[in-house]
């Protein structure tokens, strides 16, 4: 199978891939706890965005219906709706986050991987 | 980073990239989602709910149990902030 | 054609700005770029037709998210070891 | 940490601004049914006006409203919006959050449908705004420490 | 068949009783009378019990798994276990009481719960009517028991105590595999006279696997040859626990678990097929021999002793295994004897220990002449476990060596004898010493006090009576007979 | 209307309530400790009549919102999450029952919101418990994972630490969950869990469908803590206050798994997805790893909810060999562990609460004369830990029979061996605690201090329906769990 042309076609799928991985490599690589935040931002960012893509279509209109219209094509108005919870549950996420980072420096005056471990062992 | 976390990060994109490629292709009209519910909701939301913005009727009328669910997130996120920094309960002086 | 010109011009641009993001050491410097990041996401949300998504993501995940970014850095450290 | 801004002229514009906002705010809660927005999106822009005024006037200052947990509770109140409507139509025979069997009588389903979700709506945009307030508030800097567990 | 809950009554009474116990930590006159008043009703209770010929008294099912239930039944053979262990507990009892006292010991609240609790475990395990039961209570058992291995609490102790649960649990762990395999393969876990019938059907690789399972899983307590090692460091324990648990509850537990093993699970057919009850056989003369000679050497009179257990135990199974009806009489009969041999012996050890504070057999020069009664009832059963008529010891031994013949395994009946030997050889060394070998180290010693003197005297004159009229008291001898019928 | 109500009390009783502690009581413990008792209570009696009905193979289902399944959203009750979800509101009554002593002993001030933060744990894992849509399970899994976090880190020291490793390997997981739904969407077009497994009857198995079985079982086995996927509970159960730590513990990893196994055997038909075999085979060895991992480092430990943490993540592994042999009597097993395990590691880590409030210390040392100090709650202990070994007639003998024997019937001799023997590693460290209790003396002598009521009431009842599950489990196996469509789909109980 062609899987360059298949990929080629899905264009915004492979970006959007390519985001996430970005956004775990960030989490999975840095030592600061607030880039591995960064990383997870970007990570769920990236699965919202392929959600989107998803809804996309040929000359699609924004999904809201105007009186006297007809056969006009929509985006897909689900994975909107789905895409708005998760855009509230990422910031809640990162509220919850941020207050654990600030007890944290507060306990150990560091947000560093390696100098956390040193000073909880 | 330790070698497991570059598997990981190596299983999880040849995974993503194996898979994307599967996927029915963008700007589809016959993928599945454009087939499935999605039709109900164009065709019906305006009679059902009067309401024009399709998302919205989805989202606080379809769907309202997720969007309950969803305030509750945000709920829960505040509640939780206050749990962990907390500083200003009410008649605190007293304290 | 099936790919239109301002994914083609925004996804690469997305993609900097995590890597940049990611990789700079002034925190703040990397919530603002974070905070870029959420914009043209929004931007790239509503050009596909998700308008309230894009709408939200614009004040929840870039304006609100920013916020808390900078108040947690505010009280913790603005510099990172990597 | 951040100072209190003490510059005359941010403070006026923030004065003329913040109504401003929070007019849009309504705005967008309220045609959310119509236009793009809704709940979230008008209780996100409420909720930074809020922060706004909390930032531009210092936080020593800015806990004149909403002050202490009222942030929070109204924050639940505003779910609570949402939850009590459901109930409404629960105990009135049908699934939770089923519109069309809210107690309104005299209006046809459509239209109680479409009652419902201006209901929640606004249920939606006061916990949004509010909860974002208070978690501003915690995240905030202040004099006083917070007090950590053992 | 008569459903009704007495049997699990008799369970609860020293349940009861441990729970009593455990209230009165302060009162110790009051804790030890309702000790031996439980056991008294205990007794008495199990004699209320017995089995007749045509009704034999159970419990309702009380399912658990589908085709399983907990349930209890008083058949012949759990009858006998029962009556025998509910005796022994009131004798020991008394014994401890004594023992316990002498040596002011500590923690002796817990002790008599324990030993209250491993009673009811012990009854349990007799009147248990199918696996699931049985491994319920036999696990309880090891739980109950473990407290009074570590008893003392020292190093060694715990040590010891250790490795009993290690093999204990261990065993459990093996005997549950098993269960598993049998459930798997039958759907059933009952304890049939003369065995499961849809084992026969089952695959030879399954049936070897379960058979083996079995005997490990009871083999452990039952101190089989490789498995025996927990026993000896076991005996760190107070002697009285020695007596009724090492002779008796757990070891004879273990024991009374093989025979159900190959009697009423897996049965002579499905054996005879198998032909692992040879190899079963043939290991149990093994461990007769091995525990015999290893006696020998040991200067501890309480290691000799377990040792001695070690060969003895192997007795039974060795009858079990022969699967004819005079050496399955011979293995319920043996499991009686040796009960009140055994128990004899380790009192006799105890009470030494208690008034003279010697535990090494080359320690006891002329201690006959000043505890003429401890040492008399020592030698009654050093005799008794040698074989010797008139006493009990001998009559279960002739029907083992004669069910060994029988069955035209004639080198067992030859072990059997060399065994008897060897335990002259180990046991009336210290006889001899104890009364042909004088010094006056023990001078200002007399006999045990009346608590631990008067049980190792009742239990010393019952092998003697069991000897001279083997069907005494409805006797165990026709119950031997009649429980050997029913399951060949 | 009584389904209506069934759903309403299990999972909004205890929404409204933690919003009504929130306006009404929070700045007074006491009356917010009222407030989450009544709801639970509510939500009580609603796992009562679920339970009733689901009996015998009934389903309850139940559309929010009054738009049917591929429309709005649906919630199932079947009798596997009936059974669930009593497990769930009990715990938590009891949690809340004892929070009030305990936390003030653990922590430096009352916290009111606690109850209220409970309450949004215990209806978020009701929600996930009976839902029938994916995406809701998302939502439900999130308000989970934010209370777990939050509740977590209130602990104090190092907690914090703790719980924002489990916010960021929480959140990947739930992401993972969220791209395995992506996937499952785009190609199915629906979220309702019964609908996809029909569409999904008829695709063609594709690279993106068993991506999305992959990246499903991933998140979800991140959030139930299976080996090496597990990084996150020890610190998590250790440094959390032990009222969260029982009921974290005891309810929250297996309404993962539940997840899972819903996903693995009532969305993805057995056959769909080319890669379910190699994603049960997996799992199973997996759930086998994590098994011995769990339990050797358990025999290290010395401190007393360290331990216990290590003992879950052994027995996770246990629910993962069941769930991966998906056979009906392995995945009965599976789920009547959830049960035996929940009820058993709450009831240890409330007495590991009990210690802590009474000594200030959890380490092994401090355990000693236990059983002179805390009689009745040694008992309770001991109890638990019999379960946890799985002596007959605990009901962690039955799990563990179920187990077997579906191992068994899977042909599966080596997990056999493998579940059988594990019973002497759990038994080991166990043994190590009743060594400390009963051996040891305490440096100095202890008389007796038995916990308070409100503390020693949810201990005792806990333990006691340890006994009563075990005794009862032909009822919870053969009348609830066993005629479930999930189960009964995958044959019968027991091969004969």
């Amino acid at each position: 199978m062609d899987i360059a042309a298949a990929l080629a076609g899905r264009f915004e799928y492979v970006m959007t891939s390519a985001l996430i991985v970005v956004g775990l490599h960030g989490m999975l690589s840095k030592q600061n706890l607030v880039k591995q935040l960064i990383g997870l931002n970007i990570m769920q960012t990236a699965i919202i965005l392929l959600f989107i893509s998803m809804s996309v279509q040929t000359g699609g209109t924004v999904p809201i219906i105007e009186k006297g219209t007809a056969n006009v094509v929509y985006m897909s108005p689900l994975p909107h709706v789905l895409m708005l919870t998760a855009i509230v549950v990422m910031v809640a996420t990162a509220g919850v986050a941020f207050a654990l980072l600030i007890r944290i420096h507060a306990r150990y005056g560091s947000l560093e991987e390696g100098e956390l471990l040193g000073r909880t062992r | 980073m330790r070698p497991p976390a570059y598997l990981a990060l190596g299983l999880l994109s040849g995974l993503l990239l194996y898979a994307v490629a599967a996927l029915p292709p963008l700007r589809n009209p016959d993928s599945p989602i454009r087939t499935g519910v999605e039709r109900y909701f164009v065709e019906n939301a305006v009679e059902d709910t009067a309401t024009p913005n399709i998302v919205s009727a989805i989202l606080a009328d379809y769907r309202s149990f997720d969007t309950f669910g969803e305030t509750t997130v945000v709920f829960t996120a505040g509640l939780a902030c206050y749990l962990l920094l907390g500083r200003r309960e009410e008649g605190e002086s007293g304290k | 054609m099936s790919i239109d010109l301002i994914s083609l011009a925004l996804f690469p641009a997305l993609l900097g700005l995590a890597i940049a993001a990611l990789n700079v050491r002034d925190l703040l410097a990397a919530v603002f770029l974070l905070s870029a990041y959420s914009f043209l996401t929004a931007l790239l949300m509503a050009h596909m037709g998700a308008v309230d998504v894009g709408f939200t993501e614009a004040s929840v995940g870039a304006g609100l998210t920013g916020v808390f970014f900078v108040m947690a850095i505010a009280r913790t450290s603005r510099r990172s070891g990597d | 940490m951040i100072p209190p801004y003490d510059s005359v002229t941010v403070r006026t514009v923030a004065k003329i601004l913040i109504p401003l906002i929070q007019v849009f705010a309504l705005y967008v809660v309220f045609h959310g049914a119509k236009s793009p927005g809704g709940g979230f999106q008008g209780g996100a822009i409420l909720g930074a006006s809020l922060i706004l005024a909390r930032l531009t006037a210092g936080p020593g200052v800015s806990v004149h409203y909403l002050p202490g947990t009222s942030a929070l509770r109204l924050g639940a109140v505003g779910v609570l919006i949402y939850g009590v409507v459901g109930l409404l139509s629960l105990f009135g025979g049908a699934a939770f959050l089923d519109y069309s069997a809210l107690p309104l009588p005299g209006a046809h389903e459509d239209e109680l449908h479409a009652i419902g979700i201006e209901a929640v709506e606004v249920g939606v945009a006061v916990a949004v705004a509010c909860v974002m307030l208070s978690i501003f508030d915690d995240l905030a800097p202040t004099e006083r420490p917070y007090r950590q567990g053992r | 068949m008569i459903e009704s809950w007495t049997p699990a009554l008799a369970v609860l009474t020293p349940c009861l009783a441990a729970a009593v116990v455990l209230r009165l930590d302060r009162m110790p006159n009051i804790r030890e009378s309702c000790s031996l008043t439980a056991a008294l009703l205990l007794f008495f209770q199990v004699l209320s019990l017995l089995p007749t010929e045509n009704a034999t008294i159970q419990t309702p099912p009380l399912a658990m798994l589908p085709g399983v239930a907990l349930q209890l039944r008083v058949d012949f053979f759990g009858a006998v276990f029962a009556t025998l262990a509910s005796a022994l507990w009131f004798v020991t009892t008394l014994y401890s009481i004594g023992y316990m006292r002498a040596l002011n010991e500590h923690a002796q609240t817990r002790y008599f719960a324990s030993f209250a609790a491993a009673v009811g475990a012990t009854i349990g395990v007799a009147f248990s009517a199918n696996l699931l039961t049985f491994y319920l209570f036999y696990e309880l058992l090891t739980f109950a028991t473990y407290p009074l291995v570590a008893h003392k609490e020292t190093e060694v102790a715990l040590v010891a105590s250790r490795k009993y649960l290690t093999y204990t649990l261990g065993a459990g762990v093996v005997l549950l595999g098993g269960m598993g395999v049998l459930y798997a393969e039958t759907g059933t876990l009952d304890f049939r006279p003369g065995g499961i019938a849809e084992l026969e059907s089952v695959a030879p690789t399954a049936q070897y696997f379960i058979f083996a399972s079995l005997i490990i899983g009871f083999g452990v307590k039952a101190a089989l040859l490789p498995l025996h090692g927990w026993l000896p460091s076991a005996m760190v324990a107070p002697t009285p626990v020695s007596a009724l648990l090492h002779a008796v509850a757990v070891v004879k537990s273990g024991v009374f678990g093989c025979v159900r093993a190959i009697a009423f699970v897996f049965g002579a057919d499905t054996l005879t097929t198998m032909g692992a009850s040879d190899l079963l056989a043939y290991l149990a003369a093994a461990t007769i021999l091995f525990g015999s000679t290893v006696a020998l050497s040991q200067d501890n009179l309480k290691r000799r002793l377990a040792y001695s257990t070690i060969s003895h135990l192997s007795y039974i199974v060795l009858g079990a295994a022969l699967l004819t009806t005079t050496a399955t009489a011979g293995a319920v009969l043996h499991l009686v004897s040796h009960a009140f041999l055994k128990i004899t012996l380790f009192f006799c050890a105890g009470a030494i220990y208690v008034t003279t504070g010697k535990d090494k057999i080359s320690q006891l020069a002329g201690i006959g002449r000043r505890m003429p009664l401890t040492m008399g009832a020592f030698a009654i059963g050093s005799l008794g476990l040698a074989g010797v008529p008139p006493l009990n010891g001998f009559i279960s031994k002739w029907y083992l060596c004669l069910g060994s013949i029988q069955s035209g395994h004639t080198p067992l009946a030859v072990v059997l004898v060399v065994s008897g030997v060897l335990n002259i050889a180990y046991l009336f060394p210290v006889v001899y010493t104890a009364f042909f070998e004088s010094s006056d180290e023990f001078d200002d010693y007399g006999e045990a006090r009346i608590e631990m003197l008067a049980p190792l005297m009742l239990t010393a004159l019952a092998c003697i009576v069991f000897g001279l009229w083997p069907d005494a008291g409805n006797g165990p001898l026709s119950f031997a007979e009649l429980i050997a019928r029913s399951v060949q | 209307m009584t389904t209506s109500l069934v759903f309403a009390g299990l999972v909004l009783s205890p929404i409204f309530g933690a919003l009504l502690i929130v306006v009404l009581a929070l700045n007074n413990a006491r009356r917010a400790q009222i407030l989450a008792l009544l709801s639970l209570a509510i939500s009580l009696g609603a796992a009562a009549a679920g339970i009733e009905a689901c009996r015998d193979g009934g389903v309850l289902s139940y559309s929010y919102a009054g738009w049917t399944a591929p429309i709005g959203i649906e919630a199932r009750l079947d009798g596997i999450a009936a059974a669930l979800a009593m497990l769930i509101a009990a715990l938590a009554t009891g949690v809340c029952l004892y929070a009030g002593r305990s936390l003030r002993a653990e922590l430096p001030r009352d916290i009111p919101a606690f109850y209220a933060m409970s309450l949004l744990l215990v209806a978020a894992l009701q929600g996930m418990t009976t839902t029938a849509d994916l995406f809701n399970l998302y939502v439900f899994l999130e308000i989970s994972s934010l209370s777990a976090y939050a509740l977590i880190a209130i602990g104090g020291g190092a907690a914090s630490l703790a719980s924002f490793r489990y916010l960021l390997i929480g959140t990947v997981g739930a992401s993972f969950y969220l791209l395995g739904v992506a996937f499952l969407f785009a190609l199915t077009g629906s979220l309702n869990a019964h609908e996809i497994a029909t569409i999904l009857q008829r695709t063609p198995p594709s690279a993106a469908l068993n991506a999305g079985l992959a990246l499903l079982t991933v998140g979800l086995g991140l959030k139930m803590a299976v080996f090496p996927m597990h990084g996150w509970l020890p610190d998590a159960y250790t440094y959390a206050p032990s009222a969260t730590s029982a009921l974290i513990g005891g309810v929250m990893t297996k309404v993962s798994a539940l997840a899972l196994l819903r996903v693995l055997y009532a969305v993805f038909a057995p056959g769909q997805a080319e890669l379910l075999p190699a994603v049960t085979t997996v799992l199973g060895i997996l759930g086998a790893a994590g098994i011995v991992f769990g339990s050797v480092m358990a025999l290290a430990q010395r401190d007393l909810k360290r331990l216990l943490a290590y003992s879950s993540i052994a027995h996770l592994g246990y629910i993962a060999v069941g769930i991966s042999l998906g056979n009906a009597t392995a995945l009965a097993g599976a789920v009547f562990h959830m049960l035996a395990h929940g009820l058993a590691k709450a009831t240890l880590f409330l007495v590991a609460g009990g210690v802590v409030y009474r000594f200030g210390r959890r380490n092994l040392d401090s355990l000693a004369g236990l059983h002179r100090t805390m009689p009745l709650s040694t008992a309770a202990f001991v109890v638990a830990s019999l379960s946890m070994i799985g002596i007959p007639p605990t009901a962690g003998f039955f799990s563990k029979w179920y187990l077997m024997i579906g191992c068994l019937e899977a042909g599966r001799t080596d997990l056999f061996v493998l579940v059988v023997a594990s019973t002497l590693l759990s038994a080991w460290y166990f043994l190590r605690l009743f060594e400390a209790i009963f051996f040891v003396e305490p440096p100095k002598p202890r008389t007796r201090d038995e916990l308070p009521t409100a503390m020693l009431l949810p201990v005792g009842a806990a333990a006691a329906a340890i006994l009563a599950l075990g005794l009862g489990n032909q009822f919870a196996i053969g009348e609830l769990i066993e005629p479930t469509p999930l189960l009964q789909a995958l044959g019968q109980l027991v091969a004969r």
